[in-house]
């Protein structure tokens, strides 16, 4: 791992930035993300650059590298597709790369300073992203998003502080071993905003849909790992008891589902599946805390996974799937994956998180509550296809070619994860009985999904997108604006002091009365008899 | 030995100069003041030089023994009041002779003038009772008659209310004076006040002898007839009577009170004349917030600055004098440097009221940078002699336990920069209508770097205080007598 | 060792004679104005420069007058000096060309640089100041030369905001001089020394140490906007955009955080801070002013006057820093001073050239600023996310380090204000920002003005210079030449590390 | 015994007339009050034992004070004709607690007064010695002159000033045109035989000083009465504008007794010691020259008649 | 102190107060001038009453001061005397106390 090609790393978003301007801007977009995926597939290593910032440290291991995977390939793809958001393309192109510039920050990071940096840094960039389309909806999304992610970024600043606190701007491995509780706690809670677990995930639906189709992709396929990489490097397993984070991830995982269910939009559905998603993920990640790094390869298969079929998933949902069979083939393909369709790395990284929470010694866990969340993912995306067939264009005029990035991401999304999966053997040795178990869930989705369907339309549960957002929304608003009265009303008090200087008529008259000749003639007496008294006295 | 006989000098010098001003015509009496008061400038290092070596220096005139004989005396203070007088009477005469107006070219202006000078070194020299009356009347008669050159209804009735009140003042102390000469046998200071044992009639005596002072240096509440005075005076007279005239009789009752004090129980006066001289202090700067004239702000500054200099009476330590003496100093260039540049702006504005004085700083730019330099030096902010001043008696009122005095001290300022940037507030705003022409009168260069000088003065002061200060050692009550 | 003692006095005297020219060059003499103001602000920084290797090097320079007995006019150059004097110079000479740029056809300008080359000789003097009296001096003589710049316009509003600068400075500055005598009546003149020995020699008498430091602290404060005595600053934002950059942002507060410092460390030492519980409350007062000023700084209508509010906030960390024990907290204290000087200017500058070219002065003026002063707004958006606390840039540094001290200091609930504070500094900054790149800008502007082509250079290059400046104070922060590494040079050698 | 009643007379007599001045009906009681007032005084004078007193009261006090008043009063009456029959302006409220506080002032005077101890050495003592030994016989024009010479010196000084004030009034006032004298015979013949009197007795009083009560001030008052009355008869034509020669003679008195007092320091002797009677009475006849004038010219102006 | 010493005094102290009172409550500034000498005639006679209480004359210097005194006093007089026609001429009022009159000048002294 050379200091050049991770300087490149850094450096070529910002470099790109020149030519977002110009005819360029695809290509620079394109290119800005190899660096990434070069360091991914190069052996591990750690550059040192004490002079820059608080003495910032860059390095690749076991916990970024499949992450780094994810984010090269990812943005490559999503960036191809950017060339079809057609407004104010040249802007999106400059958040797009500032995206890509703090995320790039993020993996790579080695030190506590630099990691904080690049985190805080994606995060505010995203913001652009979230508000690229300027509708209403957009901007109310941009604020929640930007509320939640502030609130979120806060509690890491706190964290990030209170370690430093005691280790100064010390190497994230070093730090790794012993994170004092609270600190803990905090990062915790606000990577797990980040990572959009119930109750903290609310963001998500609504700000993923809202962002042109590239955005929605890195966001929801790249970015929300961040979280995840933040809790690898610097959460302690003294932090929460891990069968709480199990618990939290299953809620998440079930809440995600059921909620997609609930949803009319594609973009929404897609969305909630990550939420659920994720909720798998923070399962692993508990079982990682319970019994050890033993689990990492899970947990890094189970994220490339992920991220590389939602991307594919992401960019399908803006291909107009119902044109022809060929679109709904390139849908279904990651759509089966991501359900866990055998021989697909969906079904091996779900055996894989199934052994690892066994591992960890929640066997009932393991056999009842995974299956069916198997089962909700397949209804959900079932779901989500029936809507992605519906969208074909009303008259047969301008359906717009399948952009080539599509397929590409599809057969990323199949191949990619089987290469990383052989690569780290632990996960290669399936036997035939588990295939067969994988496929039960895949059968049992479309019988379920008929029998619903009877279920008239109207009465089907409709949920608002955000579900919990709706009832803490109008509260927070209400807070917000009885803040502003209140700070209205302080600063329109007029401090001035109340002290009445002396009229000025006061003062004239009582001068003009000493000015007369008796006035002034009794008052030397007066001082005279005064003196007189003191001097006698 | 020669230093001490020219002592009388510096009266019969210009006692001379004003008998001979009095056959010239207007303008070479002028010249013939200008000329006395350089020679007075000139020869000032000459006594300092003396006075450094010898310590306070004595003169009886006529070769006799006192009691019987007029004796001369300079301690420290006199010494700089000296100074004083020559520097501020030169500058405020060249602002004179450069004003060209009615007041200085009448005949009888100039010899005035000196007389008025002539006066004031008298009462500085003075060690005896009645020649202090007899210089007190010079400075009233000349105050007068140059107050009244202005030649307005104001002026005349302004000349007027001082000239009865004056008068009034002066047989106060002279009645004083009697009783004193009667009790003790000897109008010679130091005498007097050895001879001196406490008893009802000095109470009255004495009384009577500080009411006279304290109407004729224009201490509250007695201080009625000063704004009118100085206001209605001419620019230069008024910065004359307000930077030394009322000073002469303030030195008098620092001299009353350090020589007849001990032995006639006049510093159980102190505390009362200092509670008077903070009353000035408050009252002054109220007063001075509320006018709506220049000149009125400028004189009703005077009423409070003149406060300062009764506080150390309160707290009488060598530090409180060394901080009395320099604000002595300071307030006397920063008060004259403060009338002139006054008298340049109402003369270039054409209006003495402060509403018409706005955007006089496009106007007469080096006298409202005067004006502003000598309000920094009398409200006592840090690079000027009047903060040192201020800091050395803020020292006093500590060491000497008065919390009174130093929230006195501390309101003071605050109140004085509260008139003055409101003063300068209203010199530097926006003149609407600048366009059109002022009312005024141009104001020639030399008067405005008249003003300048003195207020640079004042603002040096602040750093060349150390020698000063060394010359100014304890003023030589009793103790420092030769 | 001991250099050429004039060199101290040279800083001083160079703005002073620079005044003083300016004045008696007169209105009309423009060319001669500029050459002298451009010529001196050159030469100060030649000086710093020379000063800074000699410093570097161990070398110390004193210049002594005697003004009264017992009571001496000091001007010292050590490390914590040249912090301030550096930043000082560079912002000066910035300042002067944006002044320049934005005062092209405006009357009174010989009134102007005039009194603005006696503000910074009065920085310089308070940089210098050997002791708490040379302290005084030039600390009062800032509030003279700054009050004609505040009330420069001569309009009534500028009247009263002259007023309010005025009742606050004077009446801290009475405070001040209380506190001055009672220390002088008790311990006689005492130089600053690192570490502070006013400790030992008033051992005994603990209430008078007390009192003396709350009266001297309320006099720093006044400057330095602490709590109950910061009134004055968001209403002097009536003067015109290089006075408002220079002085409310660096040289008036500044003055205030600096004299808390040197309070803190050169007149009473840390350990004696702590040791009579000072510590405690003054860090409960800058953290109750930090987050003040931020919460006003939200509702803010006016540009400037919420900019006004954040640096009530954010200078108020210097004196948290100086507040908390231990060394982390005390750099994290000083950085802030240079990082939120660096930081502040460029929005000044920026706020002032919006004002001047659009004639935008409120916040819902500001749509679509982006697209048309597309240079003035990176700029403005990098130092804003810079005060936020965005880490490459200053801002982040300076918090980490005051974060970390605290922590270290065992005082945790800093870090709960510090990241209060950051989300209120996002609160109010990122709408504005929010406005300049997202919204579409209005079809006309306010006041659009179309200034000569230097006159925007001369506007626009002081912003980008200290944009970048506080961009690379961030990100090369390890070197030994940035602001922290002086910072830490100073604390390792004044304050035993 | 007979004189205490006359001096409880005479002290009856003041008494009443300063009340009379203070509180009389209109302006003009007051004012012959006052001239009365003046008379009484100087018999006063007489009667302690002051005759120097006397002599100055008389000429000075009575004689040219109450004839400025007068004319005065009478320049006010002709300024503002139409105002003579006013009556007096209102007495000011405060009149009654001004009269406690005067009683009071008075009383605790004359018990200050009255309990005033006897000094043991006083520096009369030491003039009536130091006079046996001086050439001059009249210790007043002693301690005047040879003693006390720098307070004469002032007063001089005093005298200047007074005309240089109402010099300072009167030249903003329009100078009256010159009226030519009207021939009056029965004046003029008084003139002829009072005014070569007044000269001759000036003279004498001149000459008498050294010696015996009198001295420059007296001859110079009874001087100045023939100027006076000179000018009242229209023979002398006051000028609005002092002519040189007339500001030499004012200033002459002063000039020669500074010279007088500077002669001695030439010769090492300590200033103002003037020696030898003939310095003293040059310097006498010099004061007496200009105090006739400057009186003159004072009484001139302080009466309008030099200005319309 | 014999009884005549004690009467004069008296004189003294009583015109000190009469003249004090004069000046003060007249309405009149001639009776005021007037008021005013008869003041000075009463510090002189307390002078000179003082003066000779012991010996039968009084002490020259006391008389001398009373004589200087005299003609300082006819001095002011004569010039208070032109001061007040030359206020009547301007203002035609010959008192003070009026608040008519400006505080000062019309600026160009």
């Amino acid at each position: 791992m050379s200091a050049l090609l991770v300087a490149l790393a850094l450096l070529l978003p910002w470099l790109a930035q020149l030519f977002a301007g110009g005819r360029a801007r695809i290509a620079a977009v394109v290119v800005a993300p190899l660096p990434l995926l070069a360091l991914a597939l190069l052996d591990a290593g750690e550059v040192r650059a004490p002079h820059l910032l608080l003495g910032l440290a860059f390095a690749v291991d076991g916990v970024n590298r499949p992450l780094l995977l994810l984010a090269g390939l990812g943005w490559m793809l999503a960036g191809a597709a950017a060339s079809r958001v057609a407004r104010a393309p040249v802007r999106f192109a400059r958040f797009w790369l500032l995206v890509l510039a703090g995320q790039a920050w993020l993996l790579l990071a080695a030190d506590l300073a630099g990691f904080y940096g690049g985190y805080l840094m994606m995060t505010l960039a995203a913001f652009g992203l979230v508000v690229h389309a300027g509708t209403a909806p957009a901007w109310r999304a941009g604020r929640v998003y930007l509320a939640m992610a502030l609130a979120g970024e806060a509690l890491v600043l706190a964290g990030v502080l209170v370690v430093a606190g005691s280790h100064g701007n010390a190497a994230l491995a070093t730090i790794a071993g012993d994170v004092p509780g609270t600190a803990g706690l905090l990062l915790l809670a606000g990577f797990a905003v980040k990572l959009g677990q119930v109750p903290l995930h609310v963001w998500l639906p609504v700000a993923h849909p809202v962002a042109p189709v590239p955005a929605s992709a890195v966001l929801s396929g790249v970015l929300v790992k961040a979280g995840l990489l933040g809790m690898l490097r610097l959460v302690p397993p003294e932090a929460v008891a891990p069968v709480g984070l199990l618990a939290l991830g299953l809620l998440t995982a079930f809440w995600g589902a059921l909620a997609g269910l609930c949803q009319q939009r594609l973009k929404t559905v897609l969305a909630y599946s990550t939420v659920s998603q994720m909720g798998l993920v923070m399962a692993a990640f508990a079982a990682l805390q319970a019994s050890g790094p033993v689990v990492l390869p899970v947990l890094g298969l189970l994220a490339l996974h992920h991220g590389l079929n939602k991307i594919a998933l992401f960019l399908a949902a803006g291909g107009q799937v119902g044109a022809s069979r060929w679109r709904g083939l390139l849908f279904a393909l990651p759509a089966l994956s991501l359900a866990g369709l055998p021989l697909a790395t969906g079904q091996l990284a779900k055996d894989g998180l199934k052994s690892a929470i066994a591992g960890a010694g929640w066997e009932t866990v393991a056999t009842l509550a995974l299956p069916a969340s198997s089962l909700l993912t397949a209804l959900l995306l079932l779901h989500a296809w029936s809507l992605a067939r519906a969208d074909r264009p009303a008259d047969r005029g301008e359906v717009r070619p399948v952009h080539p990035a599509w397929p590409l991401a599809v057969l990323a999304g199949l191949v990619v994860p089987w290469a990383w999966a052989l690569a780290h053997d632990g996960a290669a040795d399936r036997t035939a009985s588990a295939l067969a178990a994988g496929l039960l869930p895949l059968l049992l989705a479309p019988v379920i999904r008929g029998a619903l369907a009877r279920w008239p339309a109207p009465v089907r549960p409709r949920l608002p997108e955000g579900d919990v957002l709706v009832l803490v929304a109008p509260a927070g608003r209400w807070l917000a604006r009885l803040l502003a009265r209140g700070l209205d009303a302080w600063s329109a008090l007029d401090w001035r002091l109340p002290v009445a200087w002396p009229a000025a008529a006061i003062l004239a008259a009582i001068e003009s009365r000493l000015r007369r000749l008796p006035v002034a003639g009794g008052l030397l007496l007066v001082v005279a008899l005064l003196a007189a008294l003191a001097l006698g006295g | 030995m020669a230093a001490t006989e020219l002592l009388p000098l510096w009266v019969l010098v210009p006692l001379l100069a004003a008998a001979l001003a009095a056959c010239l015509p207007a303008r070479r009496a002028g010249q013939l003041a200008l000329a006395v008061q350089l020679a007075a400038l000139a020869s000032w290092p000459l006594l300092a030089a003396a006075f450094a070596d010898r310590g306070p220096l004595t003169v009886s005139l006529a070769g006799l023994a006192p009691p019987l004989a007029i004796r001369l005396y300079l301690d420290g203070i006199g010494l700089l009041l000296l100074g004083l007088v020559a520097t501020v009477t030169t500058a405020a005469s060249l602002h004179a002779l450069a004003t060209p107006g009615r007041a200085a070219l009448r005949p009888a202006f100039w010899p005035a003038w000196l007389v008025l000078l002539a006066g004031l070194h008298t009462v500085v020299l003075s060690f005896d009772l009645f020649n202090m009356y007899v210089g007190l009347e010079l400075l009233t008669l000349a105050a007068v008659a140059l107050v009244a050159s202005a030649g307005t209804v104001a002026a005349l009735a302004a000349a007027m209310r001082y000239l009865l009140l004056a008068m009034l003042g002066s047989l106060a102390w002279l009645a004083g004076v009697a009783m004193i000469h009667a009790g003790t046998g000897s109008l010679d200071l130091e005498l007097a006040g050895a001879a001196l044992a406490p008893g009802g009639w000095v109470s009255v005596a004495l009384a009577l002898m500080l009411a006279g002072l304290l109407l004729k240096a224009a201490v509250f509440p007695l201080h009625g007839w000063l704004p009118l005075a100085h206001g209605a005076a001419p620019g230069a007279v008024s910065a004359v009577l307000s930077a030394l005239v009322v000073k002469a009789a303030l030195l008098l009752v620092w001299r009353v009170q350090l020589w007849l004090g001990p032995a006639g129980g006049a510093d159980a006066a102190g505390p009362l004349l200092a509670a008077l001289g903070g009353a000035a202090i408050l009252w002054g700067s109220l007063s001075a917030y509320r006018q709506d004239r220049l000149k009125q702000v400028v004189a009703f500054s005077t009423v409070a600055q003149l406060g300062y200099l009764l506080l150390v009476l309160a707290m009488p330590s060598a530090v409180a004098w060394q901080g009395t003496t320099l604000h002595l100093l300071a307030h006397g260039l920063a008060k004259a440097a403060m009338f002139l540049a006054a008298a340049n702006l109402v003369r270039r504005a054409g209006d003495p009221r402060l509403a018409a004085l706005a955007g006089s700083d496009a106007a007469a730019p080096v006298s409202v940078f005067a004006f502003a330099l000598a309000g920094v030096s009398l409200v006592g902010l840090p690079p000027s002699g009047g903060f040192l001043a201020k800091w050395l008696l803020l020292q006093g009122a500590w060491q000497a336990g008065a919390w009174w005095l130093v929230a006195l001290l501390l309101a003071g300022s605050l109140l004085a920069a509260a008139y003055l940037f409101r003063t300068l507030a209203a010199l530097l705003a926006h003149r609407d209508g600048a366009g059109q022409a002022r009312a005024g009168l141009p104001v020639p260069r030399i008067a405005e770097l008249a003003a300048l000088a003195l207020a640079l003065g004042a603002i040096v002061l602040g750093f060349a205080a150390a020698p000063i200060l060394d010359l100014a050692a304890l003023p030589a009550g009793p103790g420092g007598a030769p | 060792m001991t250099g050429w003692p004039a060199l101290p006095l040279l800083l001083v005297l160079l703005s002073l004679a620079t005044a003083l020219a300016v004045f008696l060059a007169g209105e009309a003499r423009q060319r001669l104005r500029t050459t002298l103001n451009l010529a001196a602000a050159l030469a100060k920084l030649g000086l710093v420069a020379l000063l800074l290797r000699a410093v570097a090097a161990g070398e110390t320079f004193q210049w002594r007058m005697p003004l009264l007995p017992g009571l001496d006019l000091v001007l010292k150059v050590d490390s914590l000096t040249l912090l301030f004097t550096t930043l000082s110079a560079v912002l000066w000479l910035l300042t002067t060309i944006y002044a320049i740029g934005y005062l092209e056809r405006s009357p009174g300008r010989a009134r102007f640089f005039g009194f603005f080359s006696l503000c910074v000789a009065a920085t310089m003097g308070i940089a210098t100041a050997g002791n708490l009296f040379t302290f005084f001096v030039f600390y009062e003589l800032l509030t003279l030369a700054t009050w004609p710049l505040v009330v420069h316009r001569g309009t009534q509003a500028s009247f009263a905001g002259g007023r309010s600068y005025l009742c606050h400075t004077l009446f801290g500055s009475s405070l001040f001089l209380a506190g001055l005598v009672w220390l002088h009546a008790l311990v006689g003149s005492q130089d600053f020394i690192a570490g502070g020995e006013l400790g030992d020699v008033l051992s005994g008498n603990e209430a008078a140490q007390r009192g003396i430091f709350v009266l001297l602290l309320a006099g720093m404060g006044v400057k330095a906007a602490l709590l109950p005595l910061h009134g004055w600053l968001p209403k002097a934002m009536v003067a015109p955009a290089p006075v408002s950059a220079l002085l409310h942002a660096v040289a008036v507060v500044k003055a205030g955080a600096f004299g808390i410092v040197r309070l803190v460390y050169d007149v009473y030492g840390s350990e004696r801070v702590q040791a009579l519980g000072l510590g405690h409350w003054l860090a409960a007062l800058a953290a109750a002013t930090i987050l003040y000023g931020s919460l006003m700084a939200l509702r803010q209508a006016d540009l400037k006057k919420r900019l006004a509010w954040s640096t009530v906030s954010q200078v108020s960390y210097i004196a948290l820093g100086a507040a908390i024990a231990g060394p982390l907290a005390t750099i994290g204290g000083l950085v802030h001073l240079v990082h939120q000087g660096l930081m502040k200017i460029t929005l000044f500058f920026c706020a002032g050239l919006y004002a001047e070219l659009l004639g935008s002065k409120r916040i819902d003026q500001l749509d679509g600023v982006g697209r048309v002063m597309p240079w003035t707004s990176l700029a403005f958006t990098v130092t804003a996310l810079g005060m936020i606390g965005v880490p490459p840039m200053a801002g982040f540094v300076s918090k980490w380090y005051l974060g970390t001290g605290a922590v270290a200091a065992g005082q945790s609930w800093v870090v709960g204000v510090l990241v209060a504070s950051t989300l209120l500094n996002a609160a109010y900054f990122l709408p504005v920002l929010g406005r300049i790149w997202f919204r579409p800008p209005p079809d006309a502007w306010p006041a659009p003005t179309r200034p000569g082509r230097w006159a925007r250079a001369a506007m626009l290059l002081p912003a980008l210079a200290t944009a970048l400046a506080a961009l690379l104070a961030g990100l090369l922060a390890g070197l030994e030449l940035s602001p922290l590494g002086w910072v830490k040079l100073i604390v390792a050698r004044e304050y035993g590390g | 015994m007979m004189l205490l009643a006359f001096d409880l007379l005479l002290a009856a007599g003041l008494l009443g007339l300063a009340v009379l001045v203070v509180a009389g009906p209109t302006l003009f009681v007051s004012l012959v009050a006052y001239t009365v007032f003046g008379l009484l005084m100087a018999v006063a004078w007489a009667r302690l034992g002051a005759p120097d007193l006397a002599l100055a009261e008389a000429a000075i006090g009575a004689g040219l004070t109450g004839a400025m008043l007068m004319l005065s009063y009478r320049r006010l009456l002709a300024i503002r004709p139409e105002r003579t029959g006013q009556r007096l302006v209102r007495r000011s409220r405060l009149a009654l607690p001004i009269a406690l506080a005067c009683t009071v002032l008075s009383a605790g005077l004359f018990m200050a007064l009255a309990g005033l101890p006897e000094p043991q050495r006083s520096a009369g003592g030491d003039a009536l010695a130091a006079t046996a030994q001086s050439e001059v016989g009249n210790p007043v024009t002693a301690v005047l002159l040879l003693f006390r010479g720098y307070d004469t010196l002032l007063e001089l000084l005093v005298l200047l000033v007074a005309w240089l004030g109402v010099a300072m009034v009167q030249a903003q006032a329009r100078p009256s045109a010159p009226r030519p004298p009207a021939p009056v015979p029965l004046l003029d013949a008084l003139l002829a035989a009072v005014v070569p009197g007044t000269v001759l007795v000036g003279g004498y009083l001149l000459h008498a000083g050294g010696q015996a009560p009198g001295g420059a001030f007296q001859a110079g008052a009874v001087l100045a009465a023939a100027g006076v009355l000179m000018a009242l008869a229209g023979r002398l034509q006051p000028r609005a504008r002092a002519t040189p020669v007339q500001a030499g003679l004012l200033v002459l008195g002063l000039l020669v007794f500074t010279a007088a007092g500077l002669w001695p320091l030439a010769a090492g002797q300590p200033l103002l010691a003037l020696d030898g009677l003939a310095t003293v009475y040059a310097v006498e006849a010099a004061m007496t020259v200009s105090i006739a004038l400057g009186l003159c010219l004072l009484f001139l102006g302080a009466a309008g008649l030099g200005s319309k | 102190m014999a009884a005549q010493d004690l009467v004069w005094l008296g004189v003294a102290a009583g015109l000190v107060g009469l003249g004090v009172y004069g000046v003060l409550v007249a309405g009149h500034l001639l009776r005021k001038l007037l008021a005013l000498n008869l003041l000075g005639t009463a510090v002189f006679l307390l002078m000179v009453v003082l003066g000779r209480r012991g010996a039968a004359t009084p002490d020259p210097v006391s008389q001398a001061m009373v004589l200087t005194g005299i003609v300082v006093a006819v001095s002011a007089t004569a010039f208070g005397l032109a001061l007040m026609l030359a206020l009547y001429r301007r203002s035609g009022e010959a008192a003070l106390d009026d608040e008519a009159g400006a505080p000062d000048g019309d600026g160009r002294d």
